[in-house]
């Protein structure tokens, strides 16, 4: 048999299948091969940043000390839930005949310990999803790829907010299965969880967009790490304080509508309404800002912010 | 000579971001003093006035502007390479020391200088708090000037100086300041408190001061703890090294 | 295989046993040589030590061992030498909202120049940049800066001048000015060392060269005698004539001659005598009667030299 | 030898080109087309070939004119045309802390490559840019040679029709820049990829490039295949090993009739009809001197730029004795 005639190095690869390799030899091509299989365009390409930028907030694919900051924090988040329901199913076992207590950790109650867990989140990631290409000049290598500068800007952004998504609804999770299976009556708490779960998701949401926003804008303009992630944590941390103050100081309408300008005051307002009860925060609630008023705010800060980071993207140097 | 050096600095130091960012920090005490005197009806405006400048000022607004301006002004050009074109030419090293210093220590002083009697008359004017006021405001003036110096001449040992800096600032004037008075005896937030306390006269007793020198030692402390800067400057910048292959 | 210092009357530039060490890793090795006036040529791999050698050359670094003298002064801790030595090294960033007149006439006060802004308008006509000198050097492309950073060098009419890379960024035209600029700074009698990966560009510039290899001095002087000192390197040459196979049958009877390679209409030969063999040729064409219309050595540029001495 | 996709159309064509930032006119009114090779780009003056660069990745709009890249407009379409362009900026441009195999596979899949075909390619290019075992270290470790390789690899994993080059040789040392420029000539050789290569440095370009488009001041300089500037000048170089030798041979030479020029130890001959070759390496024998270098003179790009500073050409002079 003879042996199938190798294609030289050189020119066109060997296409014909290859023979048998029992007793005959062959030598194929190594050269450059050309590529002539599927190529699918931009919303692949899309979907590329976005799934490699998540993994990426977390740490994944970039070296164990990327991954202690972001993994850290969820753990913070996740570990009370795990005790609270722990607690609660020692509790209810060997509590009253059949009424449940009031358990220690709900819903709406977690959000204030959680919230302040996102923000150091935002924080530490943020710059890491932005600043870093900025900052190694790695942005031609995207800008120059079948791919439009708000393509990128959009999928980082989603990214982010999918990461902040993550830390705030897997302890909410966690209570939700916790709640329903202490329970004596699986299938009365699992109605009763449901009914607030769209509150969960809605509240979560908005968490997510207004703080990774703000995060989002301040990481996009400022390119050395140190000093963005010092910057949102001040526009996390500043305004509550003048808020506060002014709040006390000032007599009438400022002192209300000033805690609009703090974004974690507009968000325990939020929760509050979406959750109908009262807020903790007393600046908060001396505000008394109606629901809709802090929504649209809300809306519309994260829709500024958002166009400052497109606007950022669109106007930048690659 | 030393005044073209000081030109070329000036640009590079207050061009930038930098001075918005210096200024903006500096009016906040203002702010403050601002919304103090809308809702605070206290009687005696002075213990109110030296406590807000202490607090407010001299342990907060003070030190981060001195370390801001006095480390960038020599030290972030040493790191980056651009004080090489002035180190690669026939000056003596002193001159570039004097030069930078004068470049951020004037401006601090007279920032902090204004800020502090603003800050001070907004609360305490025309309640009796003027004298306090003034004499803050000449104490800060004094701390600014011996403040950059020692960040300078620290920008110039170590590359970290913003980092050690801070650490002397909250470590050693501020926790140790508070457990051991013996710290008062290096603490330039101390000078500038003796230093007021003594300009006050009578309102003087409202300032709490650890240093049990009086306000004429502390400004012969801190006048030597500005040469002493500059001379550990100046050796230190002779012996600058630029690094890599 | 021993190389014969530089001799130069009055050495301007002089490095005795120098060393430079970050702990454990040596930088510079025991390196020792001296320049005269005229052009020389820095040469070495990435991180041989050129760097460290013209930073410590311009004031820049203490040396950890060894003397390195300018002029007959130490270059270390001496401010006053930069009297008469211009400098542009890599790590010097120019401030960005200067314009290049205005840096050119800083550097010239600082030089305590009698007449600053002649000495720099002179400077910024000598590199070329009147019509960008008004511009904030921000704004300059890296060929443009790396001008500026150049007349800031030259306002003082240094006698020693030290480049590390200089032509870096500069387009083909700026290039060829420039090399003109140095060759004749280098003929009114300075002494010009300047570092540079473009080796076609230094054996057109310079007559000796420095090759710096892993932190030590492989070689000094002109490449071509170093070539010559390589006896244990063959030289290559390719051949042209109008019978190639009868010429190199001859050619191979000759002693000199190592090795004759024919492959595809080009001759190539290897001869162990330079001296021998270039006088066998032609002699030997003549006897056969064959026409040499080419006869090319192929190793002995400076980029040969310099690769045989580290041993690519 | 190029894919169907490039039938019909030229490789680039430029038609009026401009651009202008604040003070500065980058280009000016450029109109050329360019076939399929390994084309140099040669800028003067701040001449724009960065800015020319990005208007054909479709990243900068002109000013007023066009660019059409393998048929497609650059600037309209430059989604669809970047998918078979590649890039290799000029600049250091890798994040430090992603290994070289997983920095290429994520951006061949930005390219629109599924992931296997990514996987794949990634391992293969990097292969024929000499990266090996290093390829899994994070490129924060990697020399500048390396990290110049991993540039080259980004813009080749996708397979791209095209690839543009803002000085690939920068920073290296001369045996990285030998190792680039073959790595280049293969490109543009055995891969069967159209190559654009900006560079300031003529000696590489006329190494690795077969066409040359020059520009000066943002106007076209010239644009001709590259033999035509590197043809032979009618004049026959002799040199011997020193400058009496020169000289001596220089007079032997001139008293046979030859129009002749001595250089120190180098001679030159005018070549024109009267065949010196037999001469020279006679008059070399009679006076026992070493032949060192025999050959024709060529013209070199450098006159391109030495010799018409201002005047624009689209053919450059045929060379004379100088």
């Amino acid at each position: 048999m003879t042996a199938e005639r190798p294609a030289p190095a050189s020119t066109t690869p060997s296409t014909s299948p290859p023979a048998p390799v029992a007793a005959t030899g062959s030598i194929y091509d190594l050269g450059y091969q050309r590529y002539d299989g599927r190529r699918l365009g931009r919303p692949f390409a899309i979907r590329a940043l976005y799934i490699h930028s998540l993994k990426g907030t977390f740490g994944i694919g970039r070296g164990g000390r990327a991954k202690i900051v972001p993994f850290g924090l969820l753990a913070l988040a996740v570990v009370p839930a795990i005790v609270a329901i722990g607690f609660q199913a020692l509790l209810g076992r060997a509590g009253a005949a059949g009424r449940q207590i009031e358990a220690p950790i709900r819903f709406d109650t977690y959000y204030p310990y959680v919230q302040t867990l996102v923000m150091l989140f935002v924080a530490a990631q943020a710059p890491e999803l932005l600043g870093r290409d900025q900052r190694y000049h790695v942005l031609s290598l995207y800008f120059s790829r079948a791919l439009r500068r708000s393509d990128y800007a959009i999928a980082k952004a989603a990214a982010l907010v999918s990461a902040i998504l993550l830390v705030v609804l897997v302890p909410q999770a966690i209570i939700f299965v916790g709640l329903t299976l202490a329970g004596r009556d699986v299938v009365d708490a699992l109605g009763e969880n449901l009914r607030s779960s769209p509150a969960i998701l809605v509240e979560g949401t908005l968490v997510a967009v207004l703080l990774g926003a703000i995060g989002l804008a301040i990481a996009a303009h400022t390119p050395r790490r140190a000093y963005a992630s010092a910057t949102i944590i001040g526009a996390f941390i500043v305004p509550p304080i003048v808020a506060a103050i002014i709040g006390q100081a000032a007599r009438g309408d400022l002192g209300r509508y000033v805690v609009l300008l703090s974004p974690g005051d507009v968000l325990e307002g939020l929760n509050a309404w979406v959750f109908a009860r009262l807020p903790t925060n007393q600046t908060v609630a001396r505000a008394d800002l109606p629901g809709p008023l802090l929504l649209a705010v809300a809306i519309v800060a994260t829709a500024l912010l958002f166009g400052a980071v497109l606007r950022r993207y669109w106007r930048i140097a690659a | 000579m030393i005044w073209t050096i000081a030109r070329a600095a000036e640009r590079g130091l207050l061009g930038r971001r930098r001075t918005i960012l210096m200024v903006a920090v500096a009016a906040i005490p203002v702010l403050i003093a601002a919304i103090v005197r809308a809702s605070a009806e206290t009687s005696d405006a002075v213990p109110l006035t030296a406590g807000l400048l202490d607090g407010l000022v001299v342990r907060t607004v003070l030190p981060l502007v001195a370390l801001v301006l006095g480390t960038a002004v020599l030290g972030s050009d040493l790191e980056d390479g651009t004080a090489v074109y002035v180190l690669v030419k026939p000056i003596e090293r002193w001159r570039i020391v004097v030069a930078t210093y004068l470049v951020a220590a004037l401006p601090t002083a007279g920032l902090m200088g204004l800020v502090t009697l603003a800050a001070g008359l907004v609360v305490g004017g025309g309640r009796g708090a003027e004298g306090v006021a003034v004499a803050f405001a000449a104490g800060v003036a004094v701390g600014s000037l011996v403040y950059v110096a020692v960040f300078l001449a620290l920008s110039v040992v170590t590359g970290r100086a913003l980092i050690v800096g801070l650490g002397y600032v909250l470590l050693w004037e501020g926790l140790l300041g508070g457990l051991l008075e013996g710290t008062a005896v290096l603490s330039i937030r101390q000078y500038v408190l003796a230093i007021a306390k003594a300009l006050a006269g009578r309102d003087g007793d409202a300032i709490t001061v650890t240093f049990t020198f009086g306000g004429a030692v502390a400004i012969a402390l801190s006048a030597l703890l500005l040469v002493g800067a500059m001379a550990l400057g100046t050796r230190r910048l002779a012996r600058f090294e630029v690094r890599g292959d | 295989m021993t190389t014969a210092p530089i001799e130069t009357a009055t050495p301007i530039i002089e490095l005795r046993n120098v060393s430079r060490w970050y702990g454990n890793v040596v930088a510079v090795n025991d390196i020792s040589f001296s320049l005269g006036p005229g052009v020389t040529g820095l040469l070495g791999p990435n991180g041989a030590g050129k760097s460290t050698l013209l930073h410590m050359m311009s004031g820049l670094l203490r040396p950890s061992a060894g003397a390195v003298r300018l002029l007959g002064r130490a270059a270390w801790g001496d401010p006053s030498i930069y009297r008469s030595i211009g400098l542009v090294p890599e790590r010097e960033a120019v401030p960005a909202h200067l314009s290049g007149l205005e840096f050119a006439v800083l550097s010239a006060r600082l030089q305590r120049l009698p007449n600053p802004a002649a000495a720099a308008a002179r400077a910024i006509e000598t590199v070329d940049l009147v019509d960008a000198q008004d511009r904030a050097i921000g704004t300059y492309s890296k060929g443009m800066r790396q001008r500026a950073k150049i007349a800031a060098a030259l306002v003082h009419e240094p006698s020693v001048l030290l480049l590390d890379e200089p032509f870096n960024g500069m387009d083909p035209r700026q290039r060829l000015h420039m090399i003109e600029l140095l060759r004749t700074m280098a003929a009114e009698g300075r002494t010009i060392l300047f570092s540079s990966h473009i080796l076609e560009e230094v054996e057109r510039l310079a007559q000796n060269v420095l090759v710096i290899h892993a932190g030590r001095l492989a070689a000094s002087g002109d490449f071509r005698e170093i070539r010559r000192l390589m006896t244990d390197r063959l030289h290559m040459f390719t051949v042209r004539s109008s019978d190639d196979r009868a010429l190199g049958a001859a050619l191979v009877g000759n002693v000199a001659v190592f090795g004759v390679e024919l492959a595809d209409g080009l001759m190539t030969v290897r001869s162990s005598d330079f001296a021998a063999f270039t006088r066998a040729v032609p002699r030997i064409a003549r006897d056969l009667g064959v026409t040499l219309f080419e006869l090319r050595p192929t190793d002995e540029s400076l980029e040969s030299v310099f690769g045989y001495l580290v041993g690519r | 030898m190029l894919a169907a996709g490039l039938a019909g159309h030229p490789l680039i064509a430029l038609d009026g080109l401009t651009k202008c930032y604040r003070d500065v006119r980058a280009l000016d009114g450029l109109t050329l087309e360019i076939e399929p090779g390994v084309i140099g780009l040669v800028g003067a003056n701040g001449a724009g070939k960065t800015t020319l660069l990005k208007i054909l990745l479709g990243l900068l709009t002109p000013t007023s004119g066009r660019a059409r890249v393998m048929g497609f407009d650059a600037t309209r379409q430059g989604t669809e045309l970047r998918q078979f362009v590649g890039y290799m900026p000029e600049h250091d441009a890798l994040p430090p802390d992603l290994s070289a195999t997983d920095l290429v596979t994520h951006l061949a899949q930005i390219s629109g490559l599924p992931s296997d075909a990514a996987r794949e390619r990634t391992a293969e290019v990097l292969r024929h840019v000499g990266l090996y075992e290093e390829r899994y270290r994070q490129i924060g470790g990697y020399s500048t040679g390396m990290r110049q390789r991993v540039k080259l690899a980004q813009a080749l994993v996708h397979d791209p029709r095209l690839l543009l080059l803002d000085e690939p040789t920068n920073g290296l040392d001369p045996a990285g820049r030998d190792e680039m420029l073959d790595l280049v000539r293969r490109t543009g050789t055995e891969f069967g990829i159209a190559v654009v290569v900006a560079s300031h440095l003529l000696g590489e370009i006329e190494r690795v490039c077969d066409y040359l488009v020059a520009i000066d001041a943002g106007r076209l300089l010239s644009a001709a295949p590259l033999h035509t500037y590197t043809e032979r000048t009618g004049v026959l170089l002799a040199e011997v090993e020193d400058d009496e030798g020169g000289a001596a041979l220089a007079g032997a030479l001139s008293r046979l009739g030859l129009r002749v020029v001595a250089d120190g130890r180098r001679v030159l001959v005018e070549v024109a009809d009267s065949q010196p070759y037999d001469a020279v390496r006679d008059a070399v024998v009679d006076l026992g001197l070493p032949l060192v270098r025999l050959e024709q003179q060529r013209r070199t790009l450098e006159d391109l730029f030495r010799d018409r500073p201002d005047g624009v050409t689209a053919e450059p002079p045929p060379g004379a004795l100088r």
